[in-house]
Order: structure tokens, then C-alpha cells, then sequence
């Protein structure tokens, strides 16, 4: 099987979609210096919530909405948590992911009575945008064409998201934030409101996030359904230095991995030694990234 | 008469702490006005009011005569007030320009307006002759240049009232001239400057009036044309103290430290360069420096926290190669500069934090087995006998003050009697009375043969303690001199780097 | 004997697999029917499991415990409640007391038809299958699938297996999409998916491909997707529950029975009556119907025998 | 992770109630009694004949909290448990098997061995996260994490392929050879709950008596400070980091040879015993006696609420809510009745 053909780099696409959607949420919460490891709960919120949008509004834009609103509200317990509360943002973030694997399991068998794994002929999808003028071409069309609408907007996300940081008043506040909250109070920045939507914004993106994988191929909810995606967000995250084209790289890594690794699964290789493979890759990567950054610390102190 | 900046009956607290009460402060346009008090009077709790940080819990503040309430430091900006906080505020990653356009950026269709930003800013540097690169990141700069930021920000802000909270502490005295000159040229450009701060000198050299607070209340009002010393200091401390120390001539003995070729950091400029030091006992050898020079990095790869290349012996034994632990027990006593950060732990008793760096005594534990009651009655000893004001051995450290703290950290390390002390900022932040006990503590410890080395950037400290001065500058050694010869000026031309000046 | 109370004891929650499900709607149609309590347990490993199905046995007079999943313990817990009966699902515990009752499931018989169809429609000439998760259990499908293929068409390619892993492998449509796109990329235009929930993403994949087509397992899966699903290797475990429970209750059931093909325990989608309406592609080939359907008959009769791949792998 | 130093015993109960209430409006919401259901937890959990059922959830679950909890104590978090109890079930289950093989020795060295080597195992698994951090700067929050997966695809593998036992049709090895299985002993008391109480003593013993347990408090309270005080924090973190995946690895052990009596891929991993623990952890802030009692109050709600699940058909996740309530309020605390400070200073 080749590897690098139009549709296996289609399904990447589609499939890191979550992924990179979740790491741009850890960025901007990066960025204000709030760590943010709830993303593999957050993905599961909006996940099931866009169910829920999608089963009672008959509409894919309602269940997006459901899902990122619903995820919002979410994200307010961290935001609060680490700003009014002043509680330890790892504590509340583990918290958090438990917090959100049981209460949708617990939502699944209180509103639709299943256990497990929900779907309904009434959940509406996301339907994949064709793009006519490169529908057609052999590659492109393939590439560019047909993700869903979401897929098109995690990337938008990761240049709009570089553009705030970098070229806004906002961004610059919220860097200054990460750096300094203090500095930044004294500058007539209120740390905590800034930390507390940017907080609530990350949470809209993993709701984004969720929906995706939700109602962004079949629709249908499955317990635990962000099956580690929101932890491989979190290490995109670092390794990034929360910068969002760099996070972007590093998702598009672990997908490629991701996909090179059921074609070593074609090739004869156990799933069971193949599904680790993204992951040790990403280990290799920090290991890399690690060693030449301990070069760069060396410089003088 | 219409004041330009008028408390009346500001007060504050912290649970039981009363950091101001009924504080009643009258501040004329135009001029500077001195607000002095020693450590923990309140001065900068007043300032954060002032500056919208803080709320005060009653009293009125009052600017241009009309009443104001500010909830956050963009109010008072808005009322055109400026603040050089004690402690840097700056954000280091970031460039000059944008750590001074912050909060007020000018954009352009929401984005950004980079151009326009560093205009200005350069622009604003260049009218009051504050140079400085603007696109330079602020990691990158010395702490006069850091200052000049500050100084910057409130500026750009537009601020008819500046607060200069402790501005003098970190500058050399050349530093301290600039500084004085840009205050000057800002009174004269019509601005009113608060400036904060306990050194009688500064008062008496560069403010119109000043403002003396004691334990949160205003002691003393008055003209510094019609002020003597000896009122401020009476004001300040509700006594007469003499900051000057008692000590006989040192007799120094054989070699216990000797530090040869030790560097510390790579590149072109590292942290240490090359640095040679020798402490023979019964003496305190100084090492003055304005903070930042290498100094903290020294004394920390002498103590075997940091690394670094060269020799360090002490006793004749090289330790160069050992670990912490294997140092102390080597003979090494170490006051850490910040008692908070690095001496202590907030969360452990009394108990815990005296026993830190002994746990592996004899007396104190066997085969890896703490001897509970042994640690708890040493812990008691020296409570005792130093005075520490804490409710039992088993009570957090977390709930003393600064001096208190202090106690501890002194009475833990003297408790070994290691031929060598070294004590790095050993009064910083600790109120007048308390300096004086410490320092006669320094000085018996010389009495009793110790070697003592001891790192202080405060001038009069390494004045009135050390029997030889070393300067540090940029990493290096610059000059040694005996105490003896050495004058303020000439200490503070060498502390600037200028050694042909000071020759 | 007087039976008052069933409960049915799942290995994982019910609703993960319409398999788990089917047994559960099974066990309440024959409750209703005689009158019966039903409570259903739900596990979600196995110490719960062990929890579950000793709570079951301590409570009721007939425990339905489904899946291999309760082979290891199954026949100890038995063992200590002689009085309650037990029908064990889909799989049998070995050493079992007379108590027990086990109705297993001869999926590759059924797999082998669904391969056959899957070679006899294909246009690229190579078939592939899709698991969910590497276990012996799920080559019953796999594996038995190709062997059908390879039966009526020698010369068929047959696409290196993939499967789902990962933490959800039963639910997670998105790894089941990528996995189908590599397959159906790499030409395959037949594939056979035994994942459960996880089929969705399969048959969404397929759409891009046009003149694909895949198979669904355990219900007729064709409905979910209509135009992508070609056949369905169905598992009509109600059917079985309720047979079983009824035959306990009648002292009829014996020890131990194996259904397939010849006694509808299971079979393709489109040998049952009313393929027309079932939305499945394989209405459009009414002689692969036939040829399928002899192929049954011969199984069914004994003249051609397939090969548990379970058995094999032993 | 300098910030958890902050983690000092709170208001427990307070949030323990929260939670509960919290958890009875959610019921009430769904149309239950709460409490009914509460007192289906309860006798879920404590009931005579479920004592043995709430201790063999507890043996496991107090372990992990046991294993998260000693590089809690010094500031660090171990994310890796889940690929520590793997591999020290894994370790377990084939030791055994093979030296029985190899040669004959008694049942019950067979399993002191396989208990050994399963520590010894997970702890320098464990231990490499550690290294990770020290020698590279790789946050151990993330390296223990991605450590798991390969940890668990390699057991997985290898019980689905090379060792997998080929007479049943699911993924795990042969059982071990008969002695080498840990024996029950009396009533609800087990060989497993007697090494883990032995451990538990252990560690609370170590923790107060001993220097390596107050080093490593006073770092976990301030890291600088022990280091100043020549604490060898690098050292320490490899030596916590092995003891935490040592007990983890131990966990693996008990579970495979006292309950399954053999490595069966997934079932070490799928009860979430890791993440229990390490809630119970954090719930004590660290202190391993707290973290002993919080395992054990979090084994009991959970068992019970399997029990209210069989019996009142509430679903038993409700437990799971319960206990992230309770966590998210004792991270709260400070801000509980605490007042606010300056301005929502961060
Ligand atoms: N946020 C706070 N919470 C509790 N107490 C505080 C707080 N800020 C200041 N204090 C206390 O209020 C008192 C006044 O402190 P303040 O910082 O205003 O003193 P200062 O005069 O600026 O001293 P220094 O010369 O050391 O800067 C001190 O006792 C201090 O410990
Ligand atoms: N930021 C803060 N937040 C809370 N409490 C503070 C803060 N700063 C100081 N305090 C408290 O205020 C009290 C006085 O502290 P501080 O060290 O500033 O006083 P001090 O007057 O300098 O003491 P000493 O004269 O002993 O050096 C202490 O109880 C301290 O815990
Ligand atoms: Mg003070
Ligand atoms: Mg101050």
C-alpha cells in the first residue's frame, strides 16, 4: 500500500482535526500561563454535547453549538478554579477529565437511556464541504476538498490564533500575562478576567474539537470517545513552547505517525506494537527537542 | 490650599496586620515628596492604594482636590498616575517597546501598530535622555537600563504624579546621579514625584518635602529645608539607632577558603569570570557589587548549588569536585540571600527548617533513622537562645515576619561553628534593630576565628562589617582594598566598573 | 422447578455493541413473556464482572452471562450457586456444571458466505477486512471471511488486515474511517468490518470511493449507511437468549448447542426474506444471491466444511 | 512542579459533603431518592457480604494512591501508573510460568520472586521518566504519560502473540504454575492486603522517621530550599520516582496473582485504578497516610456504586461525578471562605 496517497492524506487531515483544534486551546491557555491537561475532558464534553445539539435540533450547526457552548460553560471551572479560587490548575485539570468521563457517562443513560455508545438515525452530521473548482483535480481535490467545515477552521484557527498573539493588543497582553501577571496588573491589565475568557475561548475550541469527532464522520457517542486525543494535544502543546504554528507542526507529526503506523499494520506489523508508535515517535521528538534545547541552555546564564 | 495628591485617614489591614492607619498624606504639585519608614511601615502598601492595586479599607484619597476610587491600576492611570514599583515589573521576553506600550497599545484596525509604537517610545526616551535601545528585549539589560523602562512606562502613560517605590536600591551611585537628573527634569517639566525610600541621604540630597511613616502611621510632616537627620530617624524608628558597628581590628590567621580561577557560565561574558578569592580565619572579607554582577553566582559555586570550573579549597582540602552536603560537612556555613526562597520552607516547622542541612549528623539521625526527640530539643535550644518569636518547634515557619525568618536561617547556620560563613544580604529587608544584632553576630563569629565572607550591596554594610572589600563587576574582581582606606565614592566609581576614576 | 427472576450480565456496558444489546432485548422479551423479573448487570472489567455475575447467581433463578469474557469464571461462580441456572452466550466455559448451558455461535460459517458475495460482486478484485480489535474471537470473522473469498475466487487479492486498537476500538469511527480509507485507497472495493460502533467511520470512508462497498456485523447495518453496505453477517442473539431461556425453562435445553447456518442462529443479510427492502446492495445481484445461497445449502448439509479459525489457532 | 507545594490538607469534609450534595441534586434531577441511593452505596460498600468486594477494589486502588502519592509528596506527579501496573503484572504473571519451566522450586518462591521482579520492573520503568526529566527536561507529567503506551502496546503484544495462551480465546498468558498463586487466607483477609499494609507501614514509616522521607517532604514543600540544604533532588526524583512504579508494579502483582492468576491485556487497565489513586493522592495532598484512607473512601464509593447500579439501576458512573466533585472542591479550597485577596491577583 503507498503511503502518501491523495486519500490516506485526506483522512489525516480529517483525523487531526480534534487534535490540532485541542492544541491551539492548550496555547492560549499557555499563553496566560494557566496549564491546561483537561483537554482530553473538554474534547469529551464537546463531543457529547454536540450529540446532544444534533439529536434534539435535528441540525449539525446546533449540535456544534450545543457542543462548544456546553464546553464553555465547562472550561468556566478552571477559569474561575486558577483565578478567583486560586486552586492548583493540574489538580483542577485531572479533576476536571474525571469529572467529564463520568458525567457524560452518567448524561448518556439519564437522556438517551444507553450505555456505552449512543447513535440515532435523528443525529444530524456535519456534512464535508466539496469544493467544486478542485474537486475535480486529481490531488488537490483530494487534499483540500471534502473535510467538513470544521476541519477548513482548525486551520484558519491556527493562523487567527498566531495573528492575536502576535500582531494584536490582546496577544500582547496575554503574553505579558504569561510572563508576568504581576507586571501586568500594574499595568492596569485585569490578569484574572483575561485568564478567565481566554480560558473560556480554549474551551469553545475543544468544544469545536469535539464536535468533530462526534458528529465530524458518523454521528455517534461513544464513552472515553477522545481515546487519549486531548493528552496528545497537551504534548503537542510543549513542544511547541506554546507557539500555534509550531503546535500545528507537531499535530501534523503525530498524525502522519498516526497514519504510518496502520501502514506498517498493513505491512504485517502486530496493531499492538503499531499503536504505539505515534507515541514513542512523539517521545523521540521531545527527546530530540529536549537534547538540542539543552544545547541552546548552555549559552551563558 | 489645593493639594495634588491628598490622603486623609487611609487605612489598611491583612487579617491582623495593620499595614496603614489613618494615614494622612498632602503632596504638592511640582515637587518631589520623600515618603521614608523602615522595613514593613507601610510605605508600599500606601503606594499600591495610590496606584489602584489596593483598596483601602477606610479614608479618602484625593487628587487635585477631588475625591477618587480607583479598583484597578487603570484607573489610576487614568487619574495620570505612574508607579516604579520596588521590585522590577517587567516581562522579560519581551522587547523594551513592548513592555512599555502594554495595556495602552496604539493599534491600527485592531492590529498592532508596531511602527508607531516604537516611534513613540523612542521619541518619549529621546525628550527626557533616557537612553535606551527600544526593540531590545528587556532580559537582555542592565538594571539602570531596567529602570529607565519603568521609568518609561509611566511616562508613555502620560503620569502627572510618579511613584518611585525604593528606585535607589539597585543602582550604583552613578546610576543614582542619572536618576536624580531625569527627577529632576521631570519637576521641572510641572510633575509631581513620590519618592520611597529609607536612605536619609537621598531625602536630605534631592526632595522638597517629606512624609516619615512608623508601623503604618505618619510620625513626621515636614520641609526637608527645615529637617535635621536625627528628626527623620527619630521619626522613623521611635529611638536614635547607630548604624554604625563595633568592632575591633581583625587578626587574621591561616587560609580556610582559597578560590583560584573560578568561572562560572560559558561565552564570551560569563556570570563569573576567572574570579580568585582568599578568607583566612578571624577575618570578614566583603564583597560589594550592585546586585546582579556575579555575585549570587559566586557564593552559590562556592557552596556547590551551581557549577563552575577552577579551584575552591577550603582548609587546604579541595571541594571543588563535592556535592552540597559533602561542602558543609566540609565547613561551610551559608546564609542564603533570600531567606523566603532559598533558606526556609513556608510549609515545614521550625523543627524541619533548623534541621535542614544537619539531617545527616550523627547526633541527629543514624542509619538513615531520624532521632526524633534529639532534633526537637535542639530545635528548642536554639529557639531560645536566638530569640525566635514563634509558638513551639512544631509550628510553621510560614507565619513569621522577615526577621523572624531571618532568626532561624542565622541560627541554623552559626549552630554548625563551620570555620567558614558565608552570608550573602545577611540584613536585607530586616529593620533597623535587627540589623544591629546581626551584624554584632557577624563580628563575633570573626572574634571566634571563623573566616567569613560576605556578599552585600549595600554600601554602608560592607563598610562597617568587612576588614578587607573586594568589588565585583560584570563576573570579575575588580579591585580589593582594605576597609580601612576604602571611601563611599571611590566604592560606588568602582562598583560602576570605573577603576581609573577611582584610583 | 419454579423461575421467578432473569438477569442478564454484560461484560462491558450494553449499549457498546449491538451484539451486548441484542442479548439484553432478548432477555426482556422472554421475561416478559413468562412472567419473569429482568434485571440487566452491566460490567466494565473484570473484577466488576466477577462482582457482577456472583451478585446475579446469589439473586436470581436464571443468569444469562454473554461472551467468552465469562469463560474463566463462569464455571466456579456455577459451581458455588447449583441452584440457579445459567445460559452462557456466544462462547462456552470449559469444565462447566450441569447447570450451566451454553449456546455458541458458528460466526465463521456465516463470515465464510459474506466473503464469497464479497469476491462474486467485486469489480477491483481485492477484498479486505477490518477488525476491531486482534483476537482470536474477531479472526472468527476476519479470517473466515477471506477464506470464503478465496474459496470462490482463488485469484481474489486479499488486502492485508487492518485493525481499530487504540483505547476505544468498538467506538471510535474516527480510526475506523482512516483505516478504511487506507484499505479502499489501496484498492480494495470489498470490505468487511467487525467493529461494532466503530463500522460507522468504516462505510463513511467507503462513500468516497465510489463502487465500494462494505460488510456490517451482528443487525443489518445497511439502514445506517444505505449505498455503502453490501451484506451483514447477522448474530440474532435475541433469538438465541430467548430460545435458550426458554428452554431452560421448559428442562429441554441441553448442555451445550452450536448455532449457524442451519438453524438461523446466523446468517447473511440477504439470504433472509425481504432483502429488497433492506437497503443493502447485495439486492442488486440476485445471482450472487443464488450462488450464496447454494453455498449454504452445501455448508449446511456437511458437504463443505469450514474452519473455525478459533480452532486453529490453537 | 514547584506549584503543588501548595497542596496542604484542607477542608476534606467540606468538600466530601459538596460533593454529595451535589451528587443528590443530580439524582434528584434524574428522578431518584438520593438517599436510597446513598444508602445503597453504603451497604454496597460495608455491607457483611460485600466487605470481601469493597477490599479487593480497595487493595488495588489504595496501592496506586500509595504509588501516586510518594512523588506527590515531593512536588512531582506520576502520570504513568497505568504502564507501571502493566508491566508489573506482566513481570508477575510470566516470571513465574517460565522459571517454573526452567526449574523446580516451591510455589511460594516462585511468587516472592515473581513480586520482586514485577517492583523491580515497573519501578525502573517508572525510573525512566524520572531520567527523563532530569537529564532532558522533559516534564515527568508528560514522559511518565507517554511511557504507558509503549508500555502497555509491548504486554499487549506479547499476550496476543507470543505468550498468549492458545487454549482460550482471549488475550492473556497461561496461568501460572499452582503454588505460585497468592494464597487467600482468612475471612476477607487476603495475602495481597497483607503485603499492601505492610507497604503502607513502610511508606508512612520512611516518611516520618526516616532523612530520604524528610528530604523529600521538604522538597515537595520547597525544592530550592532542599537543595540549599544539600538534598540530591535529582537522585531523590530517580529514587521516588522508582518507589511510586515499585508499588505500582506490586499492585500488577497482587492483582494478577491473587485474583486473575494470570496477565489478562486490558484488565489492569480498564478499572482506571491510576487515575482513582491518584485522585485519592491529591485528596491528601500527598501525605501517604491520607492517601491510604482517601484510596480506600474512593473504593468504597465506587464499589457501592456498582451495587447501586445492580440493585437501583442508578448508574454506578454517578461515583465517578461524586469523586471529581469532591477533587475539584478540595482544589478549590482556598478560595472557600478564604476571601479574596487584592484584586484577583493570580
Ligand atoms: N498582601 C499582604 N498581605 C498581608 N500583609 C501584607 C501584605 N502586603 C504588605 N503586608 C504587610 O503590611 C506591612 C507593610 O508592608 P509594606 O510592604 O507596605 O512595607 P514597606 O514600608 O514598603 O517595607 P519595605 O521597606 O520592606 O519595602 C508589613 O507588615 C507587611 O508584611
Ligand atoms: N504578600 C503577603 N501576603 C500575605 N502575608 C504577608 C505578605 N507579606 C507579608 N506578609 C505578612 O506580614 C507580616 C510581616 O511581614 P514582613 O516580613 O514584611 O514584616 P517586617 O515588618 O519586615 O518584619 P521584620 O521586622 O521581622 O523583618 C508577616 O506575618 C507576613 O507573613
Ligand atoms: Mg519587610
Ligand atoms: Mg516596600
Amino acid at each position: 500500500m503507498n503511503m502518501l496517497n491523495a486519500y490516506t492524506v485526506n483522512a489525516t487531515i480529517g483525523g487531526m482535526t480534534p487534535i490540532l483544534l485541542a492544541a491551539l486551546a492548550g496555547v492560549l491557555c499557555g499563553r496566560v500561563a494557566v496549564f491546561n491537561i483537561a483537554l482530553e475532558g473538554k474534547i469529551l464534553i464537546g463531543a457529547f454535547f454536540a450529540i446532544v445539539g444534533s439529536y434534539f435540533t435535528g441540525s449539525a450547526l446546533g449540535g456544534v453549538l450545543c457542543g462548544v457552548l456546553a464546553t464553555m460553560l465547562f472550561s468556566t471551572i478552571l477559569a474561575y478554579g486558577v483565578t478567583r479560587f486560586r486552586g492548583d490548575s493540574i489538580v483542577l485539570c485531572i479533576g476536571m477529565n474525571l469529572l467529564a468521563s463520568g458525567l457524560t457517562a452518567y448524561l448518556l443513560r439519564q437522556i438517551f437511556g444507553q450505555a456505552g455508545v449512543f447513535s440515532d438515525p435523528a443525529i444530524a452530521e456535519v456534512d464535508r464541504i466539496v469544493i467544486p473548482a478542485i474537486n475535480t483535480i486529481p490531488w488537490l481535490g483530494w487534499i483540500f476538498s471534502r473535510q467538513t467545515p470544521i476541519t477548513y477552521l482548525s486551520w484558519l484557527l491556527v493562523i487567527v490564533v498566531a495573528i492575536v498573539l502576535f500582531r494584536t493588543p490582546l496577544g500582547l497582553r496575554m503574553r505579558g500575562i504569561g510572563q508576568n501577571p504581576e507586571a501586568a496588573t500594574t499595568l492596569g491589565i485585569d490578569v484574572g478576567r483575561t485568564r478567565r475568557w481566554t480560558v473560556i475561548a480554549a474551551g469553545a475550541l475543544c468544544g469545536l474539537a469535539g464536535a468533530q469527532l462526534s458528529i465530524g464522520t458518523v454521528g455517534i457517542f461513544a464513552e472515553g470517545m477522545s481515546a487519549g486525543r486531548g493528552w496528545i494535544a497537551v504534548v503537542a502543546v510543549m513542544l511547541a513552547r506554546d507557539n500555534p504554528i509550531w503546535a500545528a507542526a507537531v499535530c501534523l507529526l503525530f498524525a502522519i505517525a498516526d497514519t504510518f503506523s496502520v501502514q506498517l499494520q498493513a505491512q504485517g506489523l502486530p496493531n499492538q506494537l503499531t499503536d504505539a508508535v505515534p507515541y514513542v515517535i512523539t517521545l523521540v521528538a521531545l527527546v530530540i527537542g529536549a537534547l538540542r534545547g539543552r544545547r541552546r541552555r548552555m549559552a551563558p546564564v | 490650599m489645593q493639594w495634588e495628591l491628598e490622603t486623609i485617614g487611609v487605612t489598611k489591614r491583612f487579617g491582623p496586620v495593620t499595614a496603614n492607619e489613618g494615614v494622612d498624606l498632602r503632596v504638592k504639585k511640582g515637587e518631589v515628596h520623600a515618603v521614608m519608614g523602615e522595613n514593613g511601615a507601610g510605605k508600599s502598601t500606601l503606594m499600591s492604594m495610590l496606584y489602584g492595586l489596593l483598596q483601602p479599607d477606610d479614608g479618602e484619597i484625593l487628587i487635585a482636590g477631588r475625591q477618587v476610587h480607583f479598583t484597578s491600576a487603570l484607573d489610576a492611570i487614568g487619574h495620570g498616575l505612574g508607579m516604579v514599583h520596588q521590585a522590577f515589573q517587567l516581562f522579560e521576553e519581551l522587547t523594551v517597546w513592548e513592555n512599555i506600550v502594554m495595556g495602552a497599545e496604539p493599534a491600527r484596525r485592531g492590529f498592532l501598530d508596531r511602527r508607531r509604537a516604537i516611534a513613540s517610545v523612542a521619541g518619549l526616551a529621546e525628550r527626557y535622555d533616557l537612553k535606551v535601545d527600544v526593540t531590545q528585549r528587556v532580559r537582555d539589560l542592565s538594571v539602570g537600563i531596567r529602570q529607565r523602562v519603568e521609568i518609561l512606562k509611566a511616562l508613555y502613560r502620560d503620569a502627572q504624579i510618579l511613584i518611585l517605590d525604593e528606585p535607589t536600591a539597585v543602582l550604583t551611585p552613578q546610576e543614582r546621579d542619572g536618576l536624580f537628573a531625569v527627577i529632576r527634569a521631570l519637576r521641572d517639566d510641572g510633575r509631581t514625584i513620590l519618592f520611597v525610600t529609607h536612605k536619609l541621604h537621598e531625602v536630605m540630597e534631592i526632595t522638597d518635602s517629606v512624609t516619615v511613616l512608623r508601623q503604618g502611621r505618619v510620625t513626621e510632616r515636614m520641609a526637608t529645608k527645615e529637617s535635621t537627620p536625627e528628626a527623620i530617624i527619630t521619626a522613623m524608628t521611635g529611638r536614635s539607632v547607630s548604624l554604625d558597628v563595633a568592632k575591633g581590628p581583625a587578626t587574621p590567621g591561616e587560609i580556610v577558603l582559597q578560590v583560584a580561577g573560578l568561572t562560572v557560565g560559558q561565552g564570551p561574558k560569563p556570570a563569573v569570570a576567572d574570579v580568585s578569592i582568599t578568607v583566612r580565619a578571624g577575618e570578614i572579607v566583603g564583597i560589594a557589587g550592585v546586585a546582579g554582577n556575579g555575585q549570587s553566582e559566586l557564593i552559590e559555586a562556592i557552596a556547590g548549588l551551581r557549577p563552575g570550573s577552577g579551584r575552591v579549597t577550603l582548609k587546604g582540602r579541595d571541594i571543588a569536585s563535592l556535592r552540597v552536603a559533602e561542602r558543609r560537612e566540609a565547613g561551610l556555613a551559608y546564609i542564603p540571600e533570600d531567606r523566603a526562597a532559598t533558606g526556609t520552607a513556608a510549609g515545614a516547622t521550625a523543627a524541619e527548617t533548623l534541621l535542614m542541612g544537619r539531617q545527616g549528623d550523627a547526633a541527629l539521625s543514624r542509619g538513615g533513622l531520624l532521632n526524633l526527640p534529639a532534633i526537637s530539643e535542639r530545635a528548642r535550644r536554639l529557639i531560645a537562645q536566638n530569640d525566635i518569636r514563634i509558638s513551639s518547634e512544631r509550628a510553621k515557619v510560614g507565619t513569621l515576619s522577615g526577621g523572624n525568618l531571618q532568626k532561624v536561617v542565622i541560627a541554623r547556620e552559626l549552630d554548625h561553628e563551620a570555620p567558614l560563613l558565608i552570608a550573602e544580604q545577611p540584613t536585607r529587608g530586616v529593620d533597623v534593630g535587627a540589623i544591629e544584632a546581626i551584624h554584632a553576630r557577624i563580628v563575633a563569629e570573626r572574634d571566634a576565628g571563623r573566616a567569613v565572607l560576605l556578599v552585600s550591596a549595600e554600601m554602608s554594610e560592607v563598610l562597617g562589617l568587612s576588614d578587607r572589600i573586594l568589588v565585583m563587576y560584570e563576573g570579575r574582581i575588580l579591585a580589593e582594598l582594605p576597609a580601612s582606606e576604602a571611601t563611599e565614592a571611590q566604592l560606588g566609581l568602582l562598583m560602576a566598573g570605573r577603576t581609573g576614576e577611582a584610583a | 422447578q419454579e423461575y421467578q427472576s432473569i438477569i442478564y450480565v454484560s461484560p462491558n456496558p450494553v449499549g457498546i455493541n449491538d451484539f451486548l444489546q441484542l442479548g439484553a432485548d432478548g432477555t426482556m422479551r422472554i421475561a416478559e413473556e413468562m412472567g419473569l423479573d429482568a434485571k440487566i448487570f452491566e460490567s466494565s472489567d473484570p473484577t466488576v464482572k466477577l462482582q457482577n455475575l456472583e451478585a446475579a447467581a446469589q439473586e436470581a433463578d436464571i443468569v444469562v452471562a454473554i461472551t467468552f469474557e465469562f469463560d474463566e469464571i463462569l464455571a466456579d461462580v456455577a459451581r458455588d450457586y447449583p441452584e440457579t441456572q445459567f445460559l452462557q452466550v456466544d462462547s462456552c466455559t470449559p469444565d462447566a456444571p450441569e447447570n450451566v448451558h451454553c449456546s455458541v455461535f458458528r460466526e465463521y460459517e456465516t463470515a465464510f458466505l459474506a466473503g464469497a458475495v464479497a469476491a462474486l460482486t467485486s469489480e477491483t478484485g481485492t477484498i479486505g477486512a477490518i477488525g476491531a480489535l486482534d483476537i482470536p474471537f474477531i479472526h472468527r470473522y476476519t479470517d473466515a471471511f477471506i477464506a470464503g473469498a478465496e474459496h470462490v475466487m482463488p485469484e481474489i487479492e486479499v488486502a492485508p488486515t487492518l485493525w481499530i486498537g487504540g483505547d476505544n476500538p468498538f467506538a471510535d469511527p474516527a480510526r475506523g474511517q482512516q483505516r478504511a480509507t487506507i484499505m479502499a485507497s489501496g484498492g480494495a472495493d470489498r470490505i468487511l468490518t467487525a467493529a461494532s460502533g466503530t463500522n460507522g467511520g468504516v462505510f463513511r470512508a467507503l462513500e468516497d470511493f465510489p463502487g465500494a462497498a462494505g460488510f456490517g456485523v451482528d443487525i443489518n447495518q445497511c439502514l445506517q449507511a444505505p449505498g455503502v453496505v453490501m451484506d451483514n453477517i447477522e448474530k440474532n442473539t435475541d433469538i438465541v437468549v430467548e430460545m435458550g431461556v426458554r428452554g431452560i425453562i421448559e428442562g429441554t435445553q441441553p448442555a451445550i448447542v452450536a448455532l449457524g447456518l442451519a438453524d438461523e442462529g446466523m446468517t447473511l443479510t440477504s439470504l433472509k426474506p425481504g432483502v429488497e427492502d433492506s437497503e443493502c446492495l447485495i439486492a442488486n445481484y440476485p445471482e450472487v444471491i443464488e450462488q450464496v445461497a447454494a453455498l449454504r445449502d452445501q455448508i449446511v448439509a456437511g458437504e463443505l466444511e469450514v474452519a473455525d479459525p478459533m480452532q486453529m489457532a490453537e | 512542579m514547584e506549584r503543588l507545594k501548595s497542596l496542604r490538607p484542607g477542608p476534606v469534609p467540606l468538600a466530601i459533603l459538596s460533593g454529595l450534595v451535589i451528587g443528590a441534586l443530580m439524582l434528584l434531577v434524574s428522578g431518584d431518592n438520593p438517599l436510597v441511593a446513598y444508602r445503597e452505596i453504603v451497604e454496597g460498600a460495608f455491607a457483611p457480604r460485600n466487605w470481601r468486594n469493597t477490599l479487593s477494589w480497595a487493595i488495588p486502588l489504595v496501592g496506586m494512591s500509595l504509588a501516586a502519592a510518594i512523588p506527590l509528596r515531593g512536588g512531582m506527579v506520576n502520570l504513568g501508573g497505568d504502564g507501571q501496573i502493566v508491566i508489573g503484572g506482566f513481570v508477575a504473571a510470566v516470571v513465574p510460568i517460565y522459571l517454573a519451566d526452567a526449574v523446580p522450586l516451591p510455589g511460594f518462591l516462585l511468587a516472592a520472586i515473581a513480586i520482586l521482579c514485577a517492583m523491580l520492573a515497573s519501578g525502573l520503568w517508572a525510573a525512566l521518566a524520572a531520567l527523563g526529566e532530569t537529564r532532558l527536561g522533559i516534564p515527568m507529567l508528560i514522559s511518565s504519560l507517554l511511557l504507558s503506551y509503549p508500555a502497555i502496546g509491548l504486554t499487549s503484544w506479547a499476550t496476543g502473540f507470543p505468550l498468549r495462551d492458545t487454549s482460550t480465546g482471549l488475550t492473556q498468558t497461561r496461568p501460572v504454575p499452582p503454588g505460585a498463586e497468592l494464597p487467600e487466607l482468612f475471612g476477607p483477609v487476603t495475602m495481597g492486603l497483607v503485603l499492601l499494609t505492610i507497604v503502607v507501614a513502610a511508606v508512612i514509616y520512611v516518611d516520618r522517621r526516616t532523612v530520604p522521607g524528610y528530604e523529600l517532604r521538604m522538597r515537595g514543600l520547597n525544592r530550592r530550599f532542599a537543595e540549599y540544604g544539600g538534598v540530591r533532588t535529582e537522585r531523590q526524583a530517580l529514587g521516588a520516582m522508582f518507589a511510586s512504579g515499585a508499588i505500582a508494579g506490586l499492585v500488577g502483582a497482587i492483582v494478577v496473582l491473587e485474583v486473575h492468576h494470570r496477565f489478562q491485556n486490558g484488565a489492569l487497565v480498564s478499572p482506571s485504578y491510576t487515575w482513582s489513586g491518584l485522585m485519592a493522592a491529591l485528596l491528601a495532598g500527598g501525605n501517604p497516610a491520607r492517601a491510604v484512607l482517601a484510596g480506600f473512601f474512593f473504593a468504597a464509593l465506587q464499589t457501592g456504586g456498582f451495587a447501586m447500579q445492580r440493585e437501583i439501576q442508578v448508574p454506578r458512573v454517578l461515583s465517578m461525578v461524586l469523586q471529581a466533585i469532591i477533587i475539584l472542591f478540595v482544589s478549590l479550597r482556598y478560595g472557600v471562605g478564604g476571601g479574596r485577596g487584592p484584586k484577583d491577583r493570580p
